[in-house]
This record gives C-alpha cells, structure tokens and sequence, in this order.
C-alpha cells in the first residue's frame, strides 16, 4: 500500500505537470502561429480551406486537368475540320 | 507409416493449446470488425492477421528466424515503423483549419486530459488484486487516450512492450468506435441550441503560413520538449515535404507507397504481440475498460472546453468541435459534422473540426513527449 | 609507376580464374534468355546480372560488406524476401475459377507427384560417383518441380542453401520453358477427340467466397499441416487484401511496388549464389537434368489425372487442363490454351485452365509444408 | 551402399506420405469450398470469371472509365453550344 | 514541483550548446536554400531537416537507438543507399546522346582533373596550420568535383566518414551553384565565335545499341577497374532495367517509389553527420573552399578540351558543351545551353550537352573507383 | 614536413595515374561504342535523340496516347450518330 500511494502521487503528479506543460505548449503555438500570420499571411490562395485529408487527390485533379485539356484540344480540332 | 506419425505430430490439431485457439478467434474477430465493419480497416486488417499467423502452433513465426519476429526487430523494437507511419500521416495532413484558427489547439489540449486521467485510473487499479501496474506500464496504457495509432504504438514500444499487443488494439478499436463512443457524450454535455451554432467561414490561408507551421511546431518542441522530437519531428518533415512544393515526388511516396509498406508490415508486427501468454491476462481486461475510459474523458474534456471558449467567444464556437480535439483523424471530424447536421440540416462542421482534430495529434504527441522525459 | 602496377594488379584481367569466366558467361546467357527470348525476365534479369557482379574478382560483392552480401543475408537467409513476394503474387491472384470449380484442386494434387518423384530420382543419382545429395539437398531440388519460384527459394534457402543458385535458376528456366516443354507431353497423352472437349463456362463466384477463401486456406494449413503456414500465410494475406475490398491501398502496392523492390532485390540475391565454386559442379548439371525431369513427370501425372477425371465425369473434362496443375503461373494456362486452339479454334481453356493453375501454387506450397516439417 | 539404401528407404516413404498428404490437403478443401459455396455463394457478382492475373488492369480500367466520362461530359458541352 | 524541474532539465532550453544552435541555423540555411531558393530540394531538403534533428539536445536521434543511428548505420555505412540510388539515376538516364556521339566521353574524362587536382590541393593544404588531412581525406574531398552526390557518399562513407556530411553538403550545395559558378569560367576560356558553333544534329540511336551499352560499360569495368563496379554495376543494372524493355515494371518502380524512399532517408542520414562536434571545424571550410576549386577546375578543363576537340574537328564542336563533363545531371547541360542561347539565340546546345553530362557520371565512377583502388 | 612531402608525391602520382586511367578507359569505351554502332546500329528508330533525363515522361505519352485514342473513337461515334 506504501508502494501504491507513492505511485498515486506520482500519477497526480503527473497529471498536473502533464496538462500544464501541453496547455503552455500548444498555447504557445497559437501565439507562435498568430505571430505568424500577421506577418506571412498576405499572400493568399484564391480557394478557401478544403479537406484536411487529401491522399491521393492531387493525382486525380492534376490528371483531371489534362485529360481536359487533351479533350478541349481535340474539339477544337474536330471542329475546324 | 512412422512418416505419417511425424506428420500427425507435426499438425497444429495435434499441439493446439487453448489459449491459442481463443487468440485465433480474437484474430477472426478483428478481421471481422475490418472487412464487414469496415472498423480502421487498413490497420486491423493486418493485426488480426498477424494475431492468427503468431498463434499456430509449431510455425514459429515470432521465434528467431521468423518473419514476424524480423519484422518485430526491425520496425517495433527500434520505433523506426510508427515513425515512418507518423511521416506520411505529416504528409497527408492539411493544418490550414488550424492555421486559420489556432485557438483550436486550445480543443486539442483539453482533451489530452483523457491520456492523464487514464494514468491515474490505471495506477488506482493496482487496488484490485492481480493487476501490478508500474508507472511506466500506466503511462503506456494511457496514451491510448491519445486516440493516435502511431503515437501509442511508439510509446508502448518504449515504456511497456509487453503491453503493446492490448494497448495497440484498444487504440485502434476505439478509434474505430468513435462514432459510438462520442456522441452520447457530446449530446449530454452540450444542448441544442449550441449544438446550432454556426461558425465563420475560415480565412484562406497561404502558402508561406503553410510552409512555415511545421518548422514552427518543430522548433518549440526542440526547445521545450526534446522527447517529443521524433514523434513531432516525423510529422513535420512529412508535412514540411507535403507544403513546400519542390519535393512532390517525395511527398506523394511518403504518404501513399511507402505509407502502405510500412502500415502492412506495422500490423503484422503488432499483430505478432497478440500472443496467448502476452494477451490472455486480467491486464488486458483493464487495458480495454481504461481505454474506454480514456476515450469518454477526453471527448468530454474537449467538449467542455469548446463550451467554456463558446461562452468567452459569445457564441461564436460550437461546442461540438470540442470533441475532435482528441484526434482520431479525421474519424471524430466527421462525428462532430455528422452530430451538428442532426440538430441543423445546414450547419456542416467538418472544417472547423479539422482544426481541433489535427490539433489533438499535436496535443498526443507533445503528451507522449511528456511521458517519456518524466517517466 | 608503381601507381600504375598497384593499378594493373588491381584489374579484373589480372586476377581472372577460369571458373569466373564461365559463371559470367552464364550471367550473360541469362540475360540474353531474359531480354532477347523475354524468358521470365523479371527474374532472370536481375538474376543474370548478379550472377556477373558476384564474379567479378576483388570487387567483393558477395564478402563481408559487399552490396550482395548484405541483400543475401537480409532477405534470402531470412526466408523474407520469397515470402514477401508470396504475398504480392497472392495479392495479384484471383482464385474465381478455382472456388467456381473446386475439383480442380486435384489436377493441382496429382503434378505435385512430380515433386516427389525427383526427390527420389536425386536420391538414386547417388549411385553415379561424384553426387552426395543428402535427403535435404534431395528435397530442395524436387521443389523445382512445383514450378513455383518462390516456393523453390525459400525451401532451398532453409534445406540446401548452397545449391539455391542452381534450384532458382533451374526452376526460372524450366518455367519460361514450360511452352516447349509441355506440349509434347500433352500431345502424347491425349488424343485429338479428347483435346476437343469443351468445358461449360464457370459459374459467377461472389465477393464473399472470394474473402472466405483465403481464410479456408489458411485455416486448414493452420489445423494440419502448420510447416506450410509461412508460404500459405503471406499468399493468403496478400489474396484477402485483393479481395476484401476495404484495404485497396495495400493491395496495390503490395501486387506493385513492394512486390517490384523485392524482386529486384531477390533476383541479385539469387545471382549472388552463381558463383564459380557453388555452380560449377557435377551437381548442377544433376540438378538441371532433376528439373526437367521433374517438369516432365508434373505435366503428365496432370494429364493423366484430368484423363481420368475427363472418363468419370462424361468426358465434361478437357485433359489438356491438367497440364497447368504444375503452376507455373500464368504460362502453363497459357500453354493449355494453346494446345487447345491447334485442335479446336473455337475452344478457348484458358479460364478452365487457371484453376488447377492456381491450385498448382497451393499444391507446391502444400508439398513444401511437407517436405519442411519430415526432412 | 547401406546408406544409399536408407535415403532410398526415406526418399519412398517420402514420396508416399508426401502424396498421400496433399490429395487429402487438397481435397479437404473442396470439400470446404464446396461447403462454402453452399452457404456464402448466393449474392453473385454480375459478371463472368475473368483474367486470374490482373496486375495493373483496376488501374486501367478505372481510368478508362474516367476518361470515356470526362469524353462524355466534353461532347455533352460541346452539342449544346 | 519537482516534476517541473525535471522537465526543466528535460527542455532543449536548458541543454542547448552553442554548436548546436550554430548547426541549426546551418540546418535552416539548407532547408532555405532547398525550398525558397530551389537548390537540389530533393536532397538539401532532407539533409537540412537531419541537421536540424541530429543538433537537438537529450533527443538522441544519432545515439545508439535513434532513429538516424538506424538510418546511417544500415544504409550509408553499408553503401547501400547510394548503390541503390544509384540505380535509379541509371535507370533514368539516356544514354542516346552519347551513343549517338562517343568522342564525348573525352569531354568527360578531362573534367575530371578536377578531382585530383583537389586531390593535390587537399594535401597542400596540410601546409596551413589546423589541417590535417591524410591521403584517404583528401581523395574524399576530392571527389567533390565529381558532380555527382551518390558517387560522392558512397567514396566519402568508405574513405572518409567523418568528413562525409561536409563532402555531401558541398556536393549537392556546389551542384545547385553550378548556374552561378559554371558561366564566368566559360566565358573565360571562350570567345563569342567558339560560342555560336552550331553542331550538327544527333544520328538515331537503336534500341540495340541502348540495350548493349550499359553491359559494356560494365563489361570495361570489370575488366579494367573491380573497384570501380559496385558504382557502375548499380549504375548499368538500372540503365539495362530501361532500354531493355522487358522489365518496365522494375524499371518504374527503380526510378520512382525506390529511389524516393531511398532519397529520403539518405538525405536525413547525410544531415545526421551534421553533428556540430564533426561539422564546426577547420576543415569543413577546408572542404568548401576545395569543392568550390574542384568544380571550377573541372569546368575549365572540360571546356579546354572541347576547345581542343573543336580545333582538331575544324570547328565542329562549341566549346562551351565541355563544361557539362563534370555531371551535375541535368544542370550543368542546362547551363550550357543557357549561355550558347545567349551567343546565338538559335542555338539548342542541350541534346549535345547531354553526351559530355552522362559521360562525366561514368568519368566520376571511374574516378572514384582508382581512389578506391589505390587510397 | 617529410611526411608532407611523402604526401605531396603520392598526391602527385595519383594525379598523373588517375587522369592516364581516366582517359584510357573512357578512351576504350569511345573506340567499343563505335565498334558496337558498326555492328548494332543498322536497326533504327523512328524518333531521333531527345530528353536526356525523363523521369516519368513514358507514363505521360502513354496516358496521352490512351487519351488521344479515347477522344478519337469518341469523336467518331459522336460524328456517325
Ligand atoms: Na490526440
Ligand atoms: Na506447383
Ligand atoms: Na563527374
């Protein structure tokens, strides 16, 4: 039972340090970032926030996009014939 | 016909055990959960595998010489696998939601709160006769409120080995149980009418912000938690190659082939702990009910904060998001969006859950950082 | 000038033995087998040019340190690296017509015979002077009779490490050979009439027989015969990633990237066991008489059980479709269609032949087990 | 000569156990397949067996289909300008 | 309280040594370079994100354990991962120009008077106070002016590991400066007539002479030069891997998905030699201030050859092609067509630029493989 | 000092024989590669020289080609409707 109040302390004890330090960490990040932002943030991409998982989307588009091109490319074609 | 003989002493019926044949069936179990539940498929697929492959008898696939035990050395034991795992996920996450609203983090803090109280409860079961729970066992077992694969598996392989069997499984079944698990929680803390809030749209955010977070996070880890560094440090290069735009080709690897090898090989691997002797004990009885446990306190942590930050906002935060501060990427986003649309058809969540989810990785792992340097 | 000694004593032509030369010329043979006949030239590619590297005098490939040395000791003495490729091929494997069709498993019985009878033809060539094949020697070169490159190595690399060279390159060349090989044998077995059967189109097979399959594999593997789980294990994961339908990621790197790496890093593994001293030797030239032989006796034991099941059933039964029992994935059905058409242009086998094709790779991984778990 | 006798002896008894195991292995299974078929064969895929090696064809396929729809959509647009 | 000040004493904060903070900022400085100013980002990119974790204080990364440890120890101390990139660069690169145009060999021979004359500088600088290079030093730095980084890691891993994160750190950083250090020299040594040659166009090459190209290339190597093959044996494996056309899939996957996980793990094991104790000495400015010699040296004498070359073939060949001797795959042949488009805005240099480029890879094999030779 | 100019001599001597071996065996390549387009030049393709470096090139052509002949068996049934 000795043996298992220490350890209770030492898990209170830690349960203290341990949100402290993760409030203070991620607290100082959002000073950090909005630091950041005031002075990095002016150049800005024209479409707003999307999904925040994208695997393997970039392929898609990118080959969306030529097929596209490769489609509009032969219309063209076909029409001025 | 003494062939035959050796052939008969040679079948798994002739040397099964039963401890054997109920980890088989847990093996069935979790490939039953990832194929018809479609539960975290990609990584309970090959841990139950791996739970059925390190369970017949006489194959010997963790003793040395076998292809589970090499994979257990090479990726486990060193902490190179959920590294690796940690460095794709980096790759494949967009923190622009954060970036956008950084008092976020603020969710994804509150909710770590579940890995210390787990830490507590843990030690308290020490009261119940057969469990002897160290420290660094408690601490092992707590982070799975962390509700983050790789970084629960990086920590048990460091403080509790033996523990990584049960503990990797709780975390990835209660990831995939997120859905069951939260909203009960979410509905009793929260009432309707907060569950209607609308937020702002977020801002757009550029490149140059995108670029520069990840060094950032990199950087305040170097200089006030060390220990965390090759968990955060893992993500940020991922995510560092995934933003900076001049190394495509190594960002799509990370985060699709190599991602994919190692997450087989991952699964095996913690599949191969999933052995009778390792699994069959009290131990992992209370390891499932703390995670459990975990998972509860952390949502509703990260609930209440959202509430306290909605009040000082004057309404301006729904609530809900809160329960995305414990990660579970992006499980517990489409939770929260799926709640909020429940109480208001035209309220979608999803984004501005994003930045409480990705800020509960961060929060996990600055946790995991913790409990290495002080445990 | 002494520079200029040092230098010329460190060239390959002043350190050439004869024995070098030779193994060299065979590497080029292979090569040429490889991209000029476009025999198996995944793997004898990478085969004939490890077979060069590893003879190159004082370059050191294969010592302590060489590249070769390194991938051998990592993935050959292991048993990693053909399990691993196991997994892709059962990933790339589609077991429809075999599940549509299960008495087709017993043409994939019936050529395993040409297994066992090798390994009793090597144990008799010691009758002639200069071979000493011990049982285990015998046993890893009657697996080149399952026509399975996998299988082969990793059999040889656990029984007869020192004549894996000679096993994988006779089982590589004997399966791009199965086109010349086979169809004499088919021919003299059958008659015109019998060659014309045409067989009833295969019954669509459900998703879920095609999961349940697999796991069917592996769990009889598991009750009775656990030697061959290694093999049966890894190509049953990599079929239930195929099939499951919710891991498609994995499924694709395995059946691609991971599956090309290795084979890659097999093949110059496999070349690095060409060297003079291990080759050169009246053994080899036994073991690739053994391989034919063993090719031979496979493909009729095929025909002759298909010919029999061919009078049992009404003649529903084409005989020629045994042939593909010996594996030899995808060639022998190949073959078999071949055959076919010369007889009937309107009598496409293929798909009737990719059932005992299949359960060609699931008798030799079967008949591994055994020969593992009794020598 | 004795020796040669005995592997003889091994490589017979061998060959005998060695079949016998893997007609029975083998045949077990179809017992089980068709036991299976039995029970799980009913919800039927709508198309016939086909190729059993498919390495990169879903590849193919997928983006074939992509292709023909995007072709589609393009000619779509285009007959209604 | 004293859990705080555990964590105290467990921050970067309060362990930080100079040398480490210095190194960090070298760390930034290359990930600056990489990313913003689009210096060789492949590699800068990982190797400054290694320098940054290899200077992390009480994180471990390079100790027995840590992540780096793992990554160097099995990859560059082995040599595996330069061979192996390697590989990939053969299989990526087109020998047609070359083929097509064989005198270009010569341009590649004579930059690579840029080695040894470093070689010779290396040793004089041991004049100076502070510097201690032995022979085997001096030929690691030396290959700097090879141009080319996996031949430069690979020779530096075996002579010189001390050195070899300064080596790989000039290397890849003087590669991406070849557009800034190559044109001042070319312009020296040219006058404007020389540089608005216009050169006939290139013959057709066969797929056979493709094909055989790599096997002789290998062949000379193996006959003149052992020590040379493990660089040209990986180097013609992945060009054979392409022309052959038998092995797409290998070749594919060679030059994408295993080059980009080897690349990235080569770069953090490069950086992880960024250790402020090896990298904060005289000698790394040593090294610097050679590469920077070695590849000016190298430019000058692959253009004084080709100016050479161009008198005897009355006036057939632009000088300025010679600068490409030296690799730098594909800047330098850029470059070259940069400053003839400036002399002649008609005049496409870079298809012949290609031949002395790929000719000054093989030139800098070569090289490495006499140091390794006679060092 | 001795040791210095011990080194100097090697360094020197490395000069002189790593350029003789340099431009011997890249010098008996050049004569081998004439030889061989003696002997192996005859067959010849259709497209002369081009990229030096092309890391995913063939993917692109292929998909284009593929594309090309999706558009072009579109655009014919579209005509023939
Ligand atoms: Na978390
Ligand atoms: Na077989
Ligand atoms: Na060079």
């Amino acid at each position: 039972m000795e043996n298992l109040s220490n350890l209770l302390g030492d898990a209170a004890n830690l349960m203290l340090v341990g949100m402290v330090v993760v409030f203070a960490f991620l607290g100082l990040l959002i000073i950090c970032i909005e630091l950041m932002s005031k002075f990095f943030g002016g150049e800005i991409e024209t479409k707003p926030v999307q999904s925040a998982i994208r695997p393997n989307s970039t392929n898609d588009t990118a080959r969306s996009a030529k097929i596209t091109a490769a489609i509009s490319a032969a219309i063209h074609q076909h029409r001025q014939k | 016909m003494e062939g035959l003989m050796t052939l008969w002493q040679s079948t798994g019926l002739a040397n099964f055990v039963l401890g054997q044949v109920i980890m088989m069936t847990v093996g069935f179990g979790l490939l039953y959960l990832a194929i018809v539940k479609k539960f975290e498929p990609l990584l309970l697929l090959p841990i139950g595998f791996g739970a059925l492959l390190t369970n017949i008898p006489l194959a010997g696939f963790t003793d040395a010489g076998g292809l589970l035990h090499y994979i257990y050395y090479i990726g486990i034991e060193t902490g190179v696998f959920p590294l690796l795992i940690f460095m794709g996920v980096g790759a494949m996450t967009d923190f622009s939601a954060l970036i956008a609203n950084p008092k976020m983090l603020l969710l994804g803090a509150a909710a770590q709160f579940g890995i210390f109280a787990t830490l507590f409860g843990a030690i308290l079961l020490n009261l119940i006769p057969g469990f002897e729970f160290t420290l660094a066992d408690a601490a092992a077992i707590a982070i799975i409120g962390g509700a983050d694969g790789p970084t629960a598996i990086f920590l048990a392989s460091k403080l509790a080995p033996e523990l990584l069997g049960a503990i990797a499984v709780a975390a990835y079944s209660y990831m995939a149980l997120v859905p069951i698990i939260q909203p009960p929680i979410m509905k009793a803390l929260t009432n309707n009418e907060e569950r209607q809030i609308q937020m702002e749209q977020l801002r757009p955010v550029s490149q140059r912000e995108k670029i520069i977070f990840p060094l950032m996070v990199l950087f305040a880890a170097i200089l006030f938690l060390p220990s965390a560094t090759p968990l955060v440090g893992c993500f940020c290069l991922g995510n560092l190659m995934r933003e900076c735009g001049v190394v495509d080709r190594l960002s799509k690897t990370a985060q699709n082939e190599m991602i994919n090898i190692v997450t087989i090989f991952l699964g095996l691997a913690v599949g191969s702990k999933l052995s009778a002797d390792q699994f069959l004990t009290v131990e992992t009885l209370g390891i499932l009910a703390l995670g459990a446990v975990a998972f509860g306190i952390g949502t509703a942590c990260g609930v209440l904060m959202a509430k306290l930050m909605s009040r000082l906002s004057g309404g301006k935060i729904n609530p809900l998001i809160g329960a995305a501060g414990v990660s579970a990427v992006p499980m517990a986003a489409r939770v929260v969006n799926k709640v909020g649309l429940e109480s208001n058809p035209h309220n979608f969540l999803l984004m501005h859950a994003m930045g409480p989810n990705v800020a509960g990785v961060l929060g996990s792992a600055v946790a995991a950082g913790i409990l290495l340097a002080l445990v």
